[in-house]
C-alpha cells in the first residue's frame, strides 16, 4: 500500500481505528464496575487457612471472584476446591498473554459448584515464558484438553499432562498463535505435517498473491 | 509423528512376518467422512467393528477467531462470533455481548431483553431441528431431514425479515439490538409457533416409538452426570443424565427468571434420553417464544438499546459470562485492559469441551454406534476449532 | 409399548404412515431459477453506493471488521470556490466480505450513501477478481448494467416528501 | 425353419436379449422413479430438469457414469476388482430366465407361423430351487469386490453383505418352502397355476410367509433398514466405495434388478402372478381385457413403491441388530410358520382357507385393538429427576 502517491486512508490498520472517529468527542467515560477485594469472601477464608501460602490476592469484580494462587500451589488449591468445597466443574481453562509483564501470562480456571447455589469461583496463576505449570488434568478430566489448548496457542507447558500435543495447529506448526508477538496475518510455518517432507519455513510462498499481508 | 500417521498404509510395519496375531484395526474416520458433521476426524482402534479407542483430532477448520477479536473493536467482534458456532448464530452474539455488557456495567432495555431471548429461543429451535436433522440421517433415517429443514427455514425466514442475514445473524449490538421488529413479525412468529407444535408430533411419531430407532440409540453412549460434570460436558447431555442444570435457570440472565418453562431432564444418560432432552426443549422453547411474544405484544414501546457511549471501553478487568446455547454452556471471557479492543476474548465452546468426552462415550461400542454418538453431542466444528 | 403393538409393528406403520400422509403434501422447494424467492426488506446482500451522498469520511472502511473497503479521496476546488472531497477509489472486496452489514450501520448520511439492502443476492460470478472486486463505477452502476431496480436506500423513503 | 431350432435356439436368444435389455432399463427407469417418489414423499421436487419432467434424467446419469474416469485404487486386486461387478450383475439378470411375466400363449409371427411361448424365459420345473441358488451367487461379487478395493470401508461392507446375505438367506429359503408347499410345486408357473386352482391368492394363507420373504429380501437387496453393506453414514459406501464409473453403475443397476427379481417372486408367489385379482370370479371377467403381465407388473410396482417407501421412512438397524433379528427372531419364525402352512396343507385346500382366516382375523382384530387403546407417545417431562 506504500508505493501508492498518497497514502490511502484504508485499508485502515485496525490500530489507529480507534482513535480516528471519536477520540476528539471523548464521550462520557461509562462508569464501569470497579474491582474490589474479596479476601473476605469465606470461600477464600477456608482456602487460606486450609492452604497457607495459596491465596495471594482475592478480587471481586461484577460478582465475579478471583483467587490468585502460586503455580505450583494450582493442583492443591483445586483439589481442595472441588473436594471441600464442591466446586465440582471445570468450566473453562485458559490463558492470557500480558507480553511485557513478568512473569508473561495469567492461567485462569473457572470452577462451578452445582451443590452451593451455582457459586463460581475463578482461580488465577502467573506463569513466566517457558516456565512449566503443573497440570490439573488429574484433578478434572475436562482440563485434559483445555490444557492442550493452551499449550498449543500460547506454549505454556503443563507438567505431568498426559498427553501434550497441539490440538487446533497441527503437530509442527513453529510458534504460538495467540501469544501477542506472533503476528496476525500468521507466518509461513509450512506444510508442516510431514516435516520430514516440508523444511521448516517451506509450504506455501510469501509470495503468493492471495496472500494479503494485513498491516 | 507416527501417531499422526496412524491409520494410513504408513502406519502398518513392515516386519515382513504374516500377520496373524494382529487384532485391532486402525480406521480413520474423517475428515472426509458423511458422518462427522464437518471436518472432524477419528483415529479409531477397532477390533472387528467393536471400537478399542477413539481419537478425536480436531482443528481442520482453525481459523484463529481469538486472534482475530484481538484485533477488532468491541463492536466489530460480534460478525466473527457468529462463525463460531455458525448454526446458532444469535446465542454466539448474545454470549459475548452480554460479557461487555459486564464490563461495561450496561443495563440493557426490557424490551431488548425479550426481543434477544426470543431470538435465542428460535435459534436453539433451529439449532435442534438441524440436530434432529443430522441425527437422524446418520442413523440411515433421511426423511426427517427434509420435514425439519423446513420448519428451520421458516425460522431462518423469520430471522431474514428481522435482521436481514439467514444464518451469520450479527443480529445483536452491545448494549441491545440495531433493530427494532419489523412489522408483523410477532404474528408470524406465532403462526410459526402453531403449525410447529404439530409437526414436532410428526417427528416423534417418527422416531420416538420406532423399534429401530429405539434399538439404535437406547444404551447407547452412556455418559452418566458425574462423568459428564467430570469432563465439563453441559447442554442437553448433562440433561439426558439426570441433571436438572441449564444456565437459563441456574444463572438467569436477561428476562429468563421472569419466563415460564421447564428444564427437561431424563435419567439414562444414553442417546435416547439426549434425543428426548432436545425434543422436549424444543417444545418448552416454543413455550418461551410465545410468552415473548405475548409480552412484546403488550409492549411495544420502548427502548432497544442502552445508554451505549459511542466509543466502547470498557474497564480494565476480566469477566466471564456464559449463555445457554443450544450446545451447552458458551461463555466468553473477556480481559479488557482499557482500550477499545479486547485484549484478550476467549470463548468457551460448548462443542469443544463435551467432544472431548467422546472416547469415553465410543469405547466398546460398535463403528455403527459412533455415528450416533458424534450425532448425539451435537457438535459444530466451527466452534470446536475455532 | 404392549406386546400386540411389538408383534404387530404398530410403530413401522406410523413411520409409513407419516411419511405416506406427505405424498400428497405441498412441496416445500423452489424450482430456483424459474421461481426466485422474494428477499425481505431488510436482506443483506449487493452493496450499493451512492457517490453523491457520500462524504468520504470512511466510517465504513473503518468500522469493517476485515478491512475489505478502500477508500480514497483528495480535495479539490468546486465551482464555487469552496473545497469539496473527491473520491478517486472507493473498493470493495467483495469476495472477502461477509455481509454483517457494520458498514451500513457506520455511514452517517442519511439516506445511507452505501448500503446492502438491495434485495439481490445472486451474486455468482465465474471469475473472482473481475467479478467480486468492486470498483466505484460497478459500485453505483451494477444495478443498471444488470438492469435491475432495486429498493431505495434505507431513509430515502421518508425523506422524499 | 426347423422347430427344434427355433424352440431351443432362436426363441430363447430372442427372449434373453430382451429381457436383459428391458431389465437394465427398467432397473435405469427405477433410478429415477425412487427419486422422484423419494422426493415426494419428502416434500420435495426431485430431478425434474432433464427432458420432459426429469423423465430422461436416467438416460444422463448413464452416460455420465459411462463417461466417467474408472478408478481402480493403488494395491487393488485389479483382476477381481475388475470381476466383482460382473459377479454381482450376471446373477441379478440370469433369474429372469425363470421368472414368468404372464401365462403362455399362442402368437402368430410372420414368416414362422403359430408359436407358442410365454413371456418368460424357461419353466424350469424346479426355478424356485434355480432361482435361489443363482440368487446367492451375487453375495461373492460384493464380498469380492469389497475386499479387493484395498479399502478397511470396503473390506468392512464386504464382510457386512457376507454375513447378512447368509443369514437372510435362511429365512428366506424357509419362507419360500411354505409357498411350495401350498402349491406343491417347485415350478413358478405352476404355483401361480395352483394359485388359480385353489381359487385363492397365497398371501392368505401365507401372510406370515409373505411377511418373512419380503422383510429377508430387502435384507438381501441392502436396502434400508437393512442397508448395513452400503450404509453410507457409517461406512461411506460400504463396498463400492472404491469403484466408480460404470462398474460402480453396474453395482447400482444390480441392486435395482434384485430389487425387482425379489418383488416380482413375491407376486409369482403370494400375489397371484399374472391373475387379476379375483381370478375365478366370474363377473369380473372384463378384467381379463387387460393382459396378464399387465398385472404382473402392476403388483410389481406396488411392491417396488413399498421398497421406497421404506426407504423414505426407516433407520438403519445396527449390525448385531441385524443380526439378532435374522436368527432369533425371523428363523424360528420361518421354521413356526411351514411347520404351520405344513399341517394346513396336508388337509389341502379347506385347511389353507381355514389357515387365511385365522391370521386375517387375528392381524385386522390386533389392528383395531390397537388403533383403539395405543395412546400416542409424546416426549413428557421425567418425574423426579
Amino acid at each position: 500500500m506504500t508505493d501508492e502517491t498518497k497514502p490511502p486512508t484504508p485499508p485502515p490498520a485496525a490500530a489507529p481505528a480507534p482513535t480516528k472517529p471519536a477520540a476528539p468527542a471523548a464521550p462520557p467515560k461509562p462508569k464501569g464496575p470497579t474491582a474490589n477485594d474479596a479476601s473476605a469472601d469465606p470461600v477464600v477464608q477456608r482456602l487460606s487457612a486450609a492452604l497457607p501460602g495459596a491465596v495471594l490476592a482475592a478480587k471481586e469484580l461484577v460478582g465475579q471472584v478471583t483467587v490468585e494462587v502460586p503455580p505450583e500451589k494450582v493442583p492443591d488449591v483445586l483439589r481442595h476446591l472441588k473436594g471441600t468445597e464442591a466446586y465440582t466443574y471445570l468450566v473453562d481453562l485458559t490463558a492470557v498473554d500480558w507480553k511485557a509483564r513478568v512473569p508473561r501470562f495469567d492461567v485462569v480456571y473457572w470452577l462451578h459448584s452445582f451443590e452451593k447455589g451455582n457459586a463460581r469461583i475463578r482461580v488465577r496463576t502467573s506463569v513466566a515464558d517457558g516456565v512449566e505449570c503443573p497440570t490439573v488434568s488429574g484433578v478434572f478430566k475436562a482440563a485434559n484438553w483445555m490444557e492442550r489448548e493452551v499449550w498449543d496457542l500460547f506454549g505454556i507447558r503443563f507438567a505431568g499432562h498426559p498427553d501434550l500435543r497441539r490440538i487446533l495447529t497441527w503437530d509442527g506448526f513453529q510458534g504460538h498463535p495467540l501469544r501477542k508477538d506472533f503476528p496476525v496475518e500468521g507466518i509461513d510455518t509450512g506444510a508442516a505435517i510431514y516435516p520430514d517432507q516440508y523444511p521448516e519455513g517451506g509450504g506455501p510462498s510469501g509470495k503468493d498473491g492471495n496472500r494479503k499481508v494485513v498491516s | 509423528m507416527s501417531e499422526e500417521r496412524a491409520g494410513t498404509a504408513a502406519s502398518v510395519p513392515d516386519s515382513g512376518e504374516p500377520m496373524l496375531g494382529l487384532r485391532e484395526m486402525e480406521l480413520n474416520f474423517g475428515p472426509q467422512h458423511p458422518s462427522t458433521h464437518g471436518v472432524l476426524r477419528l483415529v479409531l482402534k477397532v477390533d472387528g467393528e467393536r471400537i478399542v479407542s477413539a481419537r478425536p483430532d480436531i482443528g481442520y477448520l482453525h481459523r484463529g477467531t481469538e486472534k482475530l477479536f484481538e484485533t477488532e473493536t468491541y463492536p466489530m467482534v460480534i460478525p466473527h462470533t457468529d462463525r463460531l458456532d455458525y448454526v446458532a448464530a444469535a446465542t454466539n452474539n448474545h454470549a459475548y455481548c452480554l460479557a461487555v455488557e459486564k464490563l461495561l456495567a450496561l443495563e440493557v432495555p426490557k424490551k431488548a431483553q425479550y426481543i434477544r431471548v426470543l431470538l435465542d429461543e428460535l435459534q436453539r429451535i433451529s439449532s435442534h431441528l438441524l440436530w434432529l436433522a443430522t441425527a437422524a440421517i446418520d442413523l440411515g433415517a433421511i426423511t426427517p431431514f427434509f420435514y425439519t429443514f423446513r420448519e428451520r427455514e421458516v425460522i431462518l425466514d423469520l430471522f431474514e425479515d428481522y435482521c436481514g442475514a439467514r444464518l451469520t445473524l450479527n443480529c445483536m449490538r452491545i448494549g441491545g439490538l440495531l433493530e427494532e421488529l419489523p412489522p408483523g413479525w410477532i404474528e408470524r412468529v406465532r403462526a410459526f409457533t402453531e403449525v410447529f407444535d404439530k409437526n414436532i408430533d410428526e417427528y416423534e411419531d417418527l422416531l420416538t416409538e420406532n423399534r429401530i430407532w429405539k434399538q439404535r440409540t437406547i444404551g447407547i453412549g452412556i455418559l452418566t452426570g458425574e462423568q459428564c460434570i467430570e469432563w465439563g460436558v453441559t447442554g442437553p447431555p448433562l440433561r439426558g443424565a439426570g441433571v436438572k442444570w441449564d444456565i437459563r435457570r441456574a444463572i438467569p440472565y436477561e428476562c429468563y427468571a421472569d419466563l415460564d418453562f421447564e428444564i427437561p431432564v431424563y435419567p439414562n444418560a444414553d442417546t435416547y434420553d439426549r434425543y428426548l432432552v432436545r425434543v422436549a426443549e424444543l417444545r418448552q422453547s416454543r413455550r418461551i417464544v410465545l410468552q415473548c411474544c405475548d409480552w412484546l405484544a403488550k409492549n411495544p414501546e420502548g427502548e432497544i438499546r442502552g445508554k451505549v457511549p459511542r466509543v466502547i471501553k470498557p474497564v480494565a478487568g476480566d469477566v466471564y459470562a456464559a449463555v445457554e446455547a443450544p450446545k451447552g454452556e458458551l461463555g466468553f471471557y473477556l480481559v479488557s485492559n482499557g482500550s477499545n479492543k479486547p485484549y484478550r476474548l476467549r470463548v468457551r465452546p460448548p462443542s469443544f469441551i463435551n467432544l472431548q468426552a467422546l472416547p469415553e462415550m465410543a469405547k466398546g461400542h460398535l463403528v455403527a454406534d459412533l455415528v450416533a454418538i458424534i450425532g448425539t453431542i451435537d457438535i459444530v466444528l466451527g466452534e470446536v476449532d475455532r | 409399548m404392549g406386546l400386540l403393538d411389538r408383534i404387530l409393528l404398530f410403530d413401522i406403520f406410523t413411520g409409513l404412515k407419516i411419511t405416506g400422509r406427505h405424498w400428497w403434501r405441498k412441496k416445500d422447494t423452489v424450482p430456483y431459477p424459474e421461481a426466485r424467492r422474494e428477499a425481505s426488506e431488510r436482506f443483506r446482500g449487493m452493496f450499493k453506493l451512492d457517490e453523491e451522498r457520500c462524504i468520504k469520511c470512511t466510517l465504513c472502511a473503518i468500522e469493517c471488521p476485515i478491512n475489505i473497503i478502500f477508500i480514497d479521496w483528495h480535495n479539490e476546488k468546486n465551482p464555487e470556490g469552496k473545497a469539496e472531497k473527491v473520491l478517486d477509489r472507493f473498493d470493495l472486496d467483495l469476495k472477502r466480505c461477509m455481509f454483517c452489514g457494520l458498514c451500513e450501520d457506520a455511514c452517517p448520511t442519511n439516506p445511507k450513501s452505501i448500503w446492502l439492502k438491495t434485495k439481490t443476492y445472486e451474486l455468482g460470478a465465474y471469475e473472482r477478481n473481475d467479478a467480486l472486486y468492486l470498483d466505484i463505477v460497478k459500485l453505483t452502476q451494477w444495478d443498471v448494467e444488470k438492469g435491475v431496480t432495486i429498493p431505495p436506500a434505507p431513509g430515502e423513503e421518508e425523506k422524499k416528501p | 425353419m426347423n422347430e427344434a431350432l427355433l424352440y431351443n435356439v432362436v426363441i430363447p436368444a430372442v427372449k434373453a436379449i430382451v429381457s436383459v435389455l428391458v431389465v437394465a432399463t427398467v432397473a435405469g427407469i427405477l433410478t429415477l422413479i425412487e427419486r422422484r417418489v423419494l422426493a415426494r414423499l419428502q416434500v420435495r421436487q426431485g430431478p425434474n430438469r432433464v427432458g420432459w419432467n426429469g423423465a430422461l434424467q436416467w438416460v444422463a446419469d448413464v452416460v455420465k457414469l459411462i463417461f466417467k474416469e474408472d478408478i481402480v485404487p493403488a494395491h487393488a486386486e485389479s483382476a477381481i476388482h475388475f470381476l466383482a461387478p460382473i459377479l454381482v450383475m450376471v446373477p441379478a439378470l440370469t433369474v429372469y430366465a425363470f421368472i414368468p411375466w404372464g401365462p403362455e400363449g399362442t402368437f402368430r409371427v410372420p414368416g414362422l407361423g403359430m408359436i407358442r411361448t410365454g413371456p418368460y424365459g424357461t419353466d424350469v420345473n424346479v426355478g424356485l430351487l434355480l432361482l435361489v441358488a443363482i440368487t446367492s451367487i451375487g453375495v461373492y461379487g460384493i464380498i469380492l469386490g469389497g475386499w479387493a478395493s484395498n479399502s478397511k470401508y470396503a473390506l468392512m461392507g464386504g464382510l457386512r453383505s457376507a454375513a447378512q446375505l447368509i443369514s437372510y438367506e435362511v429365512p428366506m429359503g424357509f419362507a419360500l418352502v411354505a409357498a411350495i408347499l401350498m402349491s406343491r410345486s417347485l415350478s413358478l408357473v405352476g404355483i401361480v397355476e395352483a394359485q388359480k386352482a385353489a381359487h385363492l391368492w397365497f398371501i392368505f394363507p401365507g401372510l406370515l410367509a409373505f411377511f418373512l420373504y419380503f422383510v429377508s429380501g430387502v435384507a438381501e437387496t441392502n436396502r434400508i433398514p437393512f442397508d448395513l453393506p452400503e450404509a453410507e453414514s457409517e461406512l461411506v459406501a460400504g463396498f463400492h466405495t472404491e469403484y466408480s464409473g460404470f462398474r460402480w453403475a453396474v453395482f447400482f443397476l444390480s441392486e435395482y434388478a434384485n430389487m425387482i427379481t425379489i418383488s416380482a417372486i413375491a407376486t409369482t408367489l403370494f400375489f397371484g402372478g399374472w391373475l387379476r385379482p379375483f381370478p375365478n370370479v366370474a363377473w369380473l371377467s372384463f378384467l381379463d381385457l387387460v393382459p396378464g403381465i399387465v398385472w404382473f407388473l402392476l403388483k410389481v410396482s406396488v411392491f417396488l413403491f413399498v421398497y421406497i417407501w421404506f426407504r423414505g421412512t426407516f433407520p438403519r438397524y445396527r449390525f448385531d441388530q441385524l443380526m439378532a433379528l435374522g436368527w432369533k427372531i425371523l428363523i424360528p419364525l420361518s421354521i413356526g410358520n411351514v411347520v404351520l402352512v405344513a399341517f394346513a396343507a396336508l388337509w389341502g385346500i379347506p385347511g389353507l382357507k381355514v389357515l387365511s382366516v385365522v391370521l386375517w382375523v387375528a392381524l385386522v382384530g390386533g389392528f383395531v385393538v390397537l388403533s383403539r387403546s395405543t395412546p400416542k407417545r409424546r416426549t413428557v417431562l421425567a418425574e423426579g429427576v
